[in-house]
């Protein structure tokens, strides 16, 4: 029971310790010892948000082939402590005729439903906020507040480019996260508990084996959820300039900014809590907890990782092209993946193994597969009915 | 007065406060937005009762979706920002009569009735209520007929809503 | 402890509140909202029961559920209506909307 | 080798050859007929092996060469099928093997293989030859058969029948063998199916044999109830023999082995074209002559004789049919000679004569006179095969001659257009000469002088004397038409100069003909009777060996010298008058004996039209068809609708609209409307109202239903 | 997978409709994509059904792989399956006939997916009537495997469509109405509709005691011709049958392949399965009048159809004279039942059953052929084919030949085990139907000489009529067939040992 095994826990009895001393009441000692747990999660969290700006920006230069920020501190590593010095000192507008209260709350709820996030997010075996039960559907429901904070932050600038940003933003949230929810369901089916804990218990082999349709499907209802690039049209420079946050300015709008990063660097942690063992790597999680921690950080970096490189390298596409294609392909998709792996598992129980994961692994190809042949049918057909109809063949989906 | 009561006061004043600014507010935006707080004061009732999934699925299900699907329809439907003219029906204060009226019928009907001041018992160590529920839901002797008849009515709805909703610009019906 | 009645009553409150709104208001989406208090106060009583009864059957939340998915149903079908309506008759008052009388 | 899994081998080959030729080698004609001659080849060697090994066996008769497995389940017992070699089967299989292997090899020639393709030959039409330029000038030679390949699949697919039939120790695969030969003859003699002719005859062949079959079939299917089973040596065991001999069949008096003996008797009648279902026979000349030598001579007709000797010991207990078996054989006999006589076509000549000497043979059989019966059975296969593939020659070398003077109005198979031939073809001539004499029976050195002799000896030893006088006149008129057709075709000049320019045929022809005429003379010194002329040779032979097939022995007759002396005389004198008649007879027209009667065959075919084609087609499709399915059936069928429909209007009319319409419908309706009407005032159309009228019963109702039920 | 092993029947069974439910949701127009799933799809009955064949065990008595499923308890009711001897030689037929005849309407072109759906569930109708030991499934079936054949000619046939399709439909129906009666009358005596319980119980009662107030003979007796005229008319037995020919004419190719091939066997099935069982006593009585029936069909079959001049219709009631000895062999065992020759003769009855599957199947495909090519059927308008269609022709003479009972082909054996096994029992009727045999004969080679021997037609020869010779398809759809035939020709044991034991052991 040394610091290296269980740090949380050493760490809240020395607390309680001293608490109790200082003459506390039991509960609420407790009750003090969780807030600063958790304000030490959200600080650690909000230093990572600051190195992701870093990040984010060096990666995209590097995109561009451009060098990015050098002149601030070594590789311009002090560079995103000058931004935000810059946002908070920027002057603080309020558009006239905006829903003050409301415009107030949007970014915090939005900066809110990212860390809630983290509640759920097992680090190490020992340490996690809360085992939820119902992990995953905990995720959805943080989505759902995000959901909430944008149309907010939309409707409350009075400003139509805003609130057009925020029912595009809308509607792709809410419309992708369906196919999110079931592919959610698949690990939960795996590992036959929602709980984050068990998940990843229960990844002795890394689910993005067992289905690795599930684990593409979940990244890109992710990336949609996230609203960035192909799916970024919330904020669509060249049409509505930045969406939903177009009215915002000082720390409000870094506080979407910094929330969007945080957002997409979770969701890569997601990824890898889902599919990729979390912080399982070939028993170094059981070593110590601080090796499991690194793990998942790293994993979540390849997550986010991924997730900047869809985003710098495809191009947007058209909210109808993107709507229809979660709800007449992705959605069907996803359910019938769902039907499937659920019916296979039911009738592999009891198989070896190696069985189990071969037909599970091949029947995920082969549903794609067959996916793709049907949707490329489907758009031969549509391309015969437009090129036939005479009209010049238009761009298919993306548009710029 | 213990912690746990103390908790649920809050929470309870909080829901019908806003319950009430739901149903009072003139600007039907804020109405909406309202209806959400009265939402999670709800989701928070559940999460005392200790029915987690409920909670769970009432942040999904109301505040993700209905209370989004009440603000689009609230923009949709007014011609701009502004509420002008009476929120309320002339005869209003009939209705709140009637409600006035209605609690109090409950409220006698509750004091009436016997296990009106049962307390809970303790959950059962290792009672896990989500899986528990879920084989009530699909369990062919438990809910299954009902939970199927559910989905089906959610279906038929959308398919009706989305046929009602939809206006027929010229050409592309059914496009 | 909470005793049962708290939340009884609790629920019955918001009822009434919904029950107001629903009487009280001129706008059909305003309506709705108050059919949405009166769902949720009746699944606080669902809850309710279901904790305070013998907590291994199910019979309590399963409702709840059910009901979740009729609201859903109720609020997509009902607004549908009301745009629709809207849309033809440019009003969401519900006391205009009477083409329906003799 | 055992010789049972030799003698289960020896159909084989054919019917591989046939398979192979149809599906693989069809296209190559070289490799088809050497697959077929080559089968044939290997049958033969069997055959030989499995007949010199019989040879060497004691009482074959008593313990033949047998083995059988399970065929059929039959309840719970199971049908057995299998080989059996006994003496009979022994000489038969022996000619079998010889005359099919001459035939095979002799078709290739008759095909002209080697020869050009034709010009314009047709499948399905004989070839017309083909024009070769040979240095400058061209001129036409044969052409090659264009279904060469089929051709010998067929006759493969046909060999395997006979010697399935031939080997087969039971009544049901001797039918199976008897049937598939039922199918290549009707695909043979259809061969040039694009002809009208042979179309109509192949199926002429197969429906009048068919007619026989089926009554072969019930007495098949009665055999098999009565006895429990078809196996020859079951069926010929004492007692089951003696039962069947007992047992009424409730049929006209016949004995159950009467009645069998019969229906099997037709089915022979049927396949070896005995009178009154002889008419197919001499139609199926249609057919390639190696065919028509195969079925004539060889095989098929032997097989309904083969079929009769194999049941003999059934049919011989019963005299009645006894009787009946022997009238039919000797008035065949006579009554084909007759029409023989009449015939131009050298092949329908052969024909006729065929079906007469069958007739003989029959006969024999219907007087006990089971040896002579086989006997001749074997000689009549050699030399009637001799003459078939030597009239094929013949008509082979005609055809040379048409095709140099490219008349194509002359029929080459007319005797009238030949004449002269000896010096052009000699080696036919000389083979048909050996194969005619011994038909008529040329006395001590042909082969058919010894059986037919037997015949008559029999006939008359055992007091047949109508049938010993009727056999007498048909032997006569056959040495009468055989010098016929001899001296029309090969003695006197060249009547045409298609005869002129006939030549020889090559050596794959004729080598068969050298053959089988050695068998024609050579096979009856094996059945010469002991005592013949009083002399004491060696005992007959064949008498012995044959004779073993049977359970008891069948007794030597004494040498008598009437029955030799009619033999000399009437195959003497017939050979005479015919040359006397027809030396210098230069056409048809000279030919007294022309009479309408004779060579319309005593008017059988419109007879048979007249009888049974016509009205069975008539009740086909007037009766059954027009009358009962079309007429009488769908015509109550289609009442039904009609029917229905003015009911269902009844209904409607004077149930449906008046009462339920008028009064319940329109009534409630207006009723309805009253109420309606007072009430619509309450009809604000406004939601809330109506939740609040609502509510403000509901409370009410509550409240009062609260106080009350407390109390 | 023991899930597979346990369920193998309901598998076989409900294979092809859950395919025909899954085609629903393929994309439309996909054409290939239908022919080649349903094609496929119809393998899988077909090997599970091989499964049960080897590991069938002839020798045991009573029904094998039994499954039972709650249906419809309030009538006691219940989806009771399984098979013996005799059953699963039919379902195997049919599992073997199905995907032939899919592959053989790949020629199809409108309304793909309709059809082969219809197809796939034609299949399970007929599958569930062989499979079913449960009255009421059995009728449940034995109506399902009406509908979909209804729409195949309604739909797909050629210029009479209409009136044939309704004529069958409406004379099928008008069958099984008393059928149904009979069943319900069964169910409402004994409250159950299983078979293997019936069988017991419903002999159990004698003539003397009373059923509804009529004594149990009368009612034995009608509920006896309920169900006769019900399989007769499916049989069909004459003078039910002139809904064949033109059901048969106007369907298409693989409709008439199944309808010959399998439909057909159902009357002669119901024959076997229910009446000889259920009412041995009516049997006996009425066999004489089966035996007149089925003679007459023999004769009267064989007259009419070498009265055609249209091909297919020759083919179609040659189709009610083989049937004839089916219903003959079964009339002869009715009467003289548990002796050798009833053995034999329902040895007889039912390979021919499956023979008349392969062989008819096999004509009307090739009648099919020539039409697509010819677009006629008359006989008149062809003539001298042959050399045209030298392969075709090889194959049409075989089948044809099999059809007319040619010995070391499927059919003598069969032809030849009735009329043993009924020529001591009813002997005069087996001697008449000789004569239905010799036409036989006649009209086969009517229908060889019309279309491909005789001077050749020259409008078929050259120009944009030039007959095509037989695809390879359509000869992978006749190999099969032909295979089978000449097997069996020769050596029949293998199928009939099965039969034998299950008729042995059945009656």
């Amino acid at each position: 029971m040394s610091f290296w095994n269980d740090p949380l826990k050493v760490a809240a009895d020395w607390l309680l310790g001293i608490f109790t001393g200082w003459g506390l009441p039991e509960i609420a000692a407790n009750i003090l010892i969780g807030f600063l747990g958790v304000l030490l999660l959200i600080s650690v969290l909000m230093l990572v948000d600051i190195f992701l700006v870093w990040v984010e920006r060096k990666v995209v230069s590097r995109f561009q082939d451009r060098i990015g920020p050098n002149r601030v501190g070594p590789f311009g590593l002090i560079q995103p402590f000058a931004d935000i010095i810059k946002l908070i000192i920027k002057e603080d507008t309020t558009p006239s005729g905006a829903d003050k209260v409301v415009y107030n709350i949007a970014p915090m709820l939005s900066m809110m439903s990212v860390l809630i996030l983290w509640a759920v997010v097992p680090l190490a075996p020992t340490i996690l906020g809360v085992d939820l039960n119902i992990g995953a559907l905990y995720i959805i429901a943080a989505g759902a507040i995000g959901t909430l904070s944008i149309i907010m932050a939309g409707w409350s600038s009075n400003n139509k480019f805003a609130l057009i940003g925020a029912f595009r933003q809308v509607a792709v949230m809410v419309s992708f996260e369906i196919p999110m929810l079931t592919m959610l369901l698949i690990p939960t089916i795996f590992a036959g508990s929602m709980g984050m804990g068990r998940i990843i218990e229960s990844q002795q082999i890394w689910f993005v084996f067992l289905a690795p349709l599930a684990a593409l499907i979940f990244l890109i209802a992710a990336i949609a959820e996230l609203g960035r690039a192909p799916f970024d049209m919330a904020e669509g420079e060249s049409e509505l300039v930045s969406g939903y946050n177009i009215e915002y300015s000082g720390m409000k709008f870094g506080m979407f900014y910094a929330g969007e990063l945080l957002h997409a660097f979770t969701f890569g942690g997601f990824w890898s809590i889902l599919f990729f063992g979390g912080y399982r790597f070939f028993g170094l999680q059981d070593v110590s907890p601080f090796l499991a921690i690194a793990v998942i950080i790293f994993k979540a970096f390849i997550g986010y990782w991924i997730i900047m490189w869809v985003k710098y390298t495809l191009l947007r596409i058209r909210i109808d092209h993107m709507l229809g294609f979660n709800w007449k392909f992705l959605t069907p998709l996803a359910f019938t993946l769902l039907m499937m792996t659920a019916l296979l598992n039911a009738l592999l129980a009891g198989t070896p193994t190696w069985i189990y994961i071969s037909v599970m692994f091949l029947s995920n190809i082969l549903l794609a597969w067959i996916a793709t042949e049907i949707a490329r049918s489907y758009s031969r057909r549509e391309r015969e009915k437009v090129e036939g109809s005479g009209a010049a063949p238009v761009a298919e989906g993306v548009h710029h | 007065m213990t912690g746990e009561q103390i908790v649920f006061l809050l929470v309870a004043l909080f829901t019908l406060g806003s319950g009430l600014m739901v149903v009072t507010t003139r600007n039907l935006v804020h109405a909406a937005l309202w209806l959400v707080s009265t939402l999670f004061g709800v989701a928070v009732t559940y999460a005392l009762l200790s029915a987690s999934f409920l909670a769970v699925v009432q942040v999904v299900v109301y505040i993700g979706a209905i209370a989004i699907l009440f603000i689009f329809a609230v923009m949709l439907t007014r011609k701009d920002m502004r509420d002008q003219g009476a929120q309320q029906n002339p005869n209003w204060w009939v209705g709140a009569l009637l409600s006035v009226l209605t609690f109090i019928g409950l409220f006698f009907l509750l004091q009436g009735w016997s296990g009106m001041s049962t307390t809970a018992t303790a959950i059962p160590t290792g009672f896990d209520a989500i899986s528990e529920l879920g084989t009530a839901l699909v369990s062919p002797d438990a809910f299954v007929l009902p939970f199927e008849v559910a989905s089906v009515l959610l279906v038929a709805a959308l398919v009706g809503a989305v046929y009602v909703a939809f206006n027929p610009r010229k050409g592309d019906f059914g496009k | 402890m909470v005793p049962l009645s708290w939340y009884l009553i609790f629920a019955a409150a918001l009822f009434s509140i919904g029950l107001f709104g629903v009487l009280s208001r001129r706008n059909a989406v305003a309506i709705l909202l108050g059919i949405e208090l009166m769902l949720n106060s009746v699944n606080i009583n669902l809850a309710a029961f279901w904790r305070y009864g013998d907590v291994s059957i199910m019979t309590g939340q399963v409702f709840a559920i059910i009901v979740f998915a009729v609201a859903a149903a109720e609020v997509a079908v009902g607004l549908a209506l009301v745009i629709s309506v809207y849309r033809r008759r440019n009003t969401v008052v519900a006391d205009e909307i009477d083409m329906m009388k003799w | 080798m055992t010789t049972t899994t030799l003698i289960w081998l020896i159909p084989l080959p054919p019917v591989l050859a046939f398979f192979l030729i149809v599906l693989f080698t069809n296209r190559s004609k070289w490799l088809s007929h050497t697959i077929a001659v080559g089968a044939a080849l290997l049958s033969w060697l069997g055959s030989m092996i499995v007949f010199v090994r019989a040879l060497g066996v004691e009482h074959l008769g008593e313990e033949p060469f047998e083995s059988s497995i399970n065929w059929l389940p039959t309840g719970d017992t199971w049908f057995r099928v299998g080989v059996l070699v006994d003496p009979l089967t022994a000489a038969v299989l022996f000619f079998v093997a010889w005359t099919v292997l001459m035939i095979f090899l002799y078709s290739v020639g008759y095909h002209n293989f080697g020869q050009p393709e034709g010009d314009h030959d047709h499948k399905g039409l004989s070839p017309h030859g083909a024009t070769v330029d040979e240095h400058g000038h061209k001129h036409v030679v044969p052409s090659v058969e264009p279904m060469y390949s089929r051709f010998f699949a067929f006759i493969g697919l046909f060999a395997f029948g006979m010697y399935t039939l031939v080997v087969s120790d039971n009544l049901l695969t001797l039918f199976v063998g008897w049937e598939i030969m039922g199918l290549c003859s009707y695909l043979l003699i259809g061969f040039w199916y694009a002809k009208p002719s042979a179309r109509d005859a192949a199926i002429k062949a197969f429906m009048t044999t068919r007619v026989g079959d089926v009554f072969m079939l019930l007495g098949i299917a009665y055999l098999y109830y009565a006895t429990g089973t078809l196996s020859f040596r079951q069926i010929f065991t004492e007692q089951v023999l003696h039962t069947l001999a007992t047992v009424p069949s409730g049929f006209l008096g016949f004995s159950a082995a009467g009645l069998i003996g019969l229906l099997l008797f037709i089915g022979t009648i049927g396949k070896s074209a005995q009178f009154p279902l002889h008419v197919w026979l001499p139609d199926a000349m249609e057919g390639p002559t190696p065919v028509s030598a195969m079925i004539h001579a060889a095989t098929m007709v032997s097989a309904g004789v083969y079929a009769v000797i194999r049941m003999f010991p059934l049919i011989s207990l019963d005299e009645k049919t006894m009787a009946i078996v022997a009238f039919i054989g000797a008035f065949t006999a006579i009554f084909a000679a007759t029409i023989a006589v009449a015939q131009n076509d050298i092949k329908r000549v052969l024909a006729y004569s065929t079906i007469s000497q069958l007739g003989f043979m029959i006969a024999a059989l219907g007087m006990h006179a089971y040896i002579a019966a086989v006997f001749h059975l074997i000689t009549h296969a050699f030399f009637k095969a001799l003459l078939f593939l030597g009239s094929g020659s013949v008509i082979h070398g005609m055809e040379h001659g048409v095709l140099h003077t490219g008349n194509h109005h002359v029929d080459p198979q007319d005797m009238f257009n030949m004449g002269g031939l000896r010096k052009k073809m000699p080696i036919t001539f000389w083979t048909f000469l050996i194969g005619g004499f011994a038909l008529s029976g040329f006395p001590l050195v042909t082969a058919g002088f010894w059986s037919k002799d037997e015949i008559f000896a029999d006939a008359f030893a055992n007091g047949y004397i109508v049938i010993f006088i009727t056999l007498a006149l048909a032997a006569f008129l056959t040495a009468f038409y055989t010098m016929r057709q001899i001296t029309l075709t090969f003695l006197g000049e060249p009547r045409t100069d298609e005869a002129e320019h006939a030549q020889e045929t090559p050596w794959t022809m004729t080598t068969p003909l050298v053959i089988l005429a050695v068998f024609a003379i050579g096979y009856g010194w094996v059945g010469i009777p002991e005592d013949f002329m009083g002399l004491h040779l060696q005992p007959n032979w064949f008498h012995e060996f044959v004779g073993g097939t049977l359970a008891e022995h069948p007794e030597t007759i004494a040498f008598n010298w009437i029955p030799l002396l009619t033999s000399l005389v009437v195959a003497l004198g017939g050979l005479y008058l015919g040359w006397l008649t027809y030396r210098n007879v230069n056409s048809a027209a000279e030919d007294r004996l022309q009479i309408p009667l004779l060579k319309n065959k005593y008017y059988f075919d419109e007879a048979y039209d007249f009888l049974f084609v016509k009205p069975a087609t008539w009740f086909a499709e007037i009766f059954v068809y027009q009358w009962m399915d079309k007429g009488l059936i769908d015509g109550i069928l289609h009442i039904f609708g009609p029917a229905t429909q003015g009911l269902g209007s009844v209904i409607r009319n004077y149930f449906d609209v008046p009462v339920i319409n008028r009064f319940f419908g329109d009534g409630s309706a207006d009723v309805t409307y009253g109420v309606g009407a007072r009430l619509r005032a309450i009809q604000t159309g406004r939601i809330q109202q109506y939740l609040m009228f609502a509510l403000v019963i509901f409370i009410v109702i509550g409240a009062a239903l609260y106080f009350f039920l407390r109390a | 997978m023991n899930f597979i092993t346990e369920h193998l029947l309901f598998l076989i069974l409900f294979t092809p409709a859950l395919a025909a439910v899954i085609m629903l949701f393929l994309p439309n127009g996909e054409n290939r994509l239908f022919r080649w799933f349903a094609f496929g799809v119809s393998f899988i009955p077909l090997a599970l059904s091989l499964v049960v064949w080897f590991d069938f065990r002839a020798a045991q008595p009573g029904f094998q792989f039994q499954e039972s499923y709650t249906w419809y308890e309030a009538i006691g009711s219940s989806l009771h399956l399984g098979v013996d001897g005799l059953s699963l030689s039919m379902v195997l037929l049919t599992t073997l006939l199905t995907p032939l005849a899919l592959l053989a309407s790949f020629g199809i072109n409108e309304k793909v997916k309709a059809y082969m759906m219809l197809f796939l569930f034609l299949e399970t109708g007929m599958l569930g009537v062989f499979m079913a030991l449960d009255l009421l499934i059995f009728f449940v079936f034995w109506e399902v495997g009406l509908v979909p054949m209804y729409f195949l000619i309604n739909q797909w046939g050629s210029a009479n469509r209409n009136y044939a399709s309704l004529k069958f439909m409406i004379y099928t129906m008008g069958g099984s109405l008393g059928l149904l009666l009979a069943v319900q009358l069964l169910g409402v005596l004994f409250g159950t509709f299983d078979l293997v319980t019936l069988y017991e119980r419903w002999n159990a009662l004698g003539a003397s005691d009373t059923l509804l107030g009529m004594s149990a003979g009368t009612v034995k007796t009608i509920a006896f011709w309920a169900f006769v005229i019900a399989f007769a008319v499916k049989v069909p037995l004459w003078p039910f049958h002139t809904w064949l020919p033109d059901a048969h004419t106007e369907a298409p190719t693989a409709g008439s392949m199944i309808l010959a091939g399998v439909l057909l066997k159902l009357g002669a099935y119901g024959f076997l399965r229910l009446i000889l069982p259920l009412y041995p006593v009516e049997a006996k009585y009425f066999a004489g009048a089966l035996a007149f029936l089925a003679t007459a069909a023999i004769v009267f079959g064989a007259f009419a159809s070498y009265a055609q001049t249209d091909f297919k219709r020759l083919v179609a009631y040659s189709s009610v004279n083989h049937m004839g000895f089916v219903v003959l062999g079964i009339a002869a065992a009715a009467f003289a039942a548990g002796t050798t020759d009833a053995t034999l003769a329902l040895n007889g009855a039912i390979l021919q059953m499956f023979n008349h599957g392969l062989s008819a199947a096999g004509m009307f495909f090739l009648v099919g052929v020539i039409y697509e090519r010819t677009h006629t059927r008359n006989l008149e308008e062809f003539g001298g084919l042959f050399p045209l269609v030298p392969v075709y022709g090889g194959i049409l003479i075989f089948t044809s030949m099999a059809s007319l009972g040619l010995p070391g082909l499927n059919g003598f054996i069969s032809e030849f085990l009735v009329v043993r096994g009924s020529y001591p029992i009813l002997t005069a009727y087996t001697a008449i139907s000789m004569l239905g045999l010799l036409f036989t004969g006649a009209y086969i080679l009517k229908g060889i000489k019309k279309v491909l021997h005789g001077p050749m037609n020259e409008h078929w020869a050259h120009g944009e009529h030039k007959l095509t010779e037989i695809s390879t398809r359509e000869i992978l759809v006749m190999a099969p067939l032909m295979v089978l035939i000449l097997w069996i020709g020769i050596y029949p044991a293998w199928i009939l040992d099965v039969i034998n034991k299950a008729v042995v052991m059945l009656f």
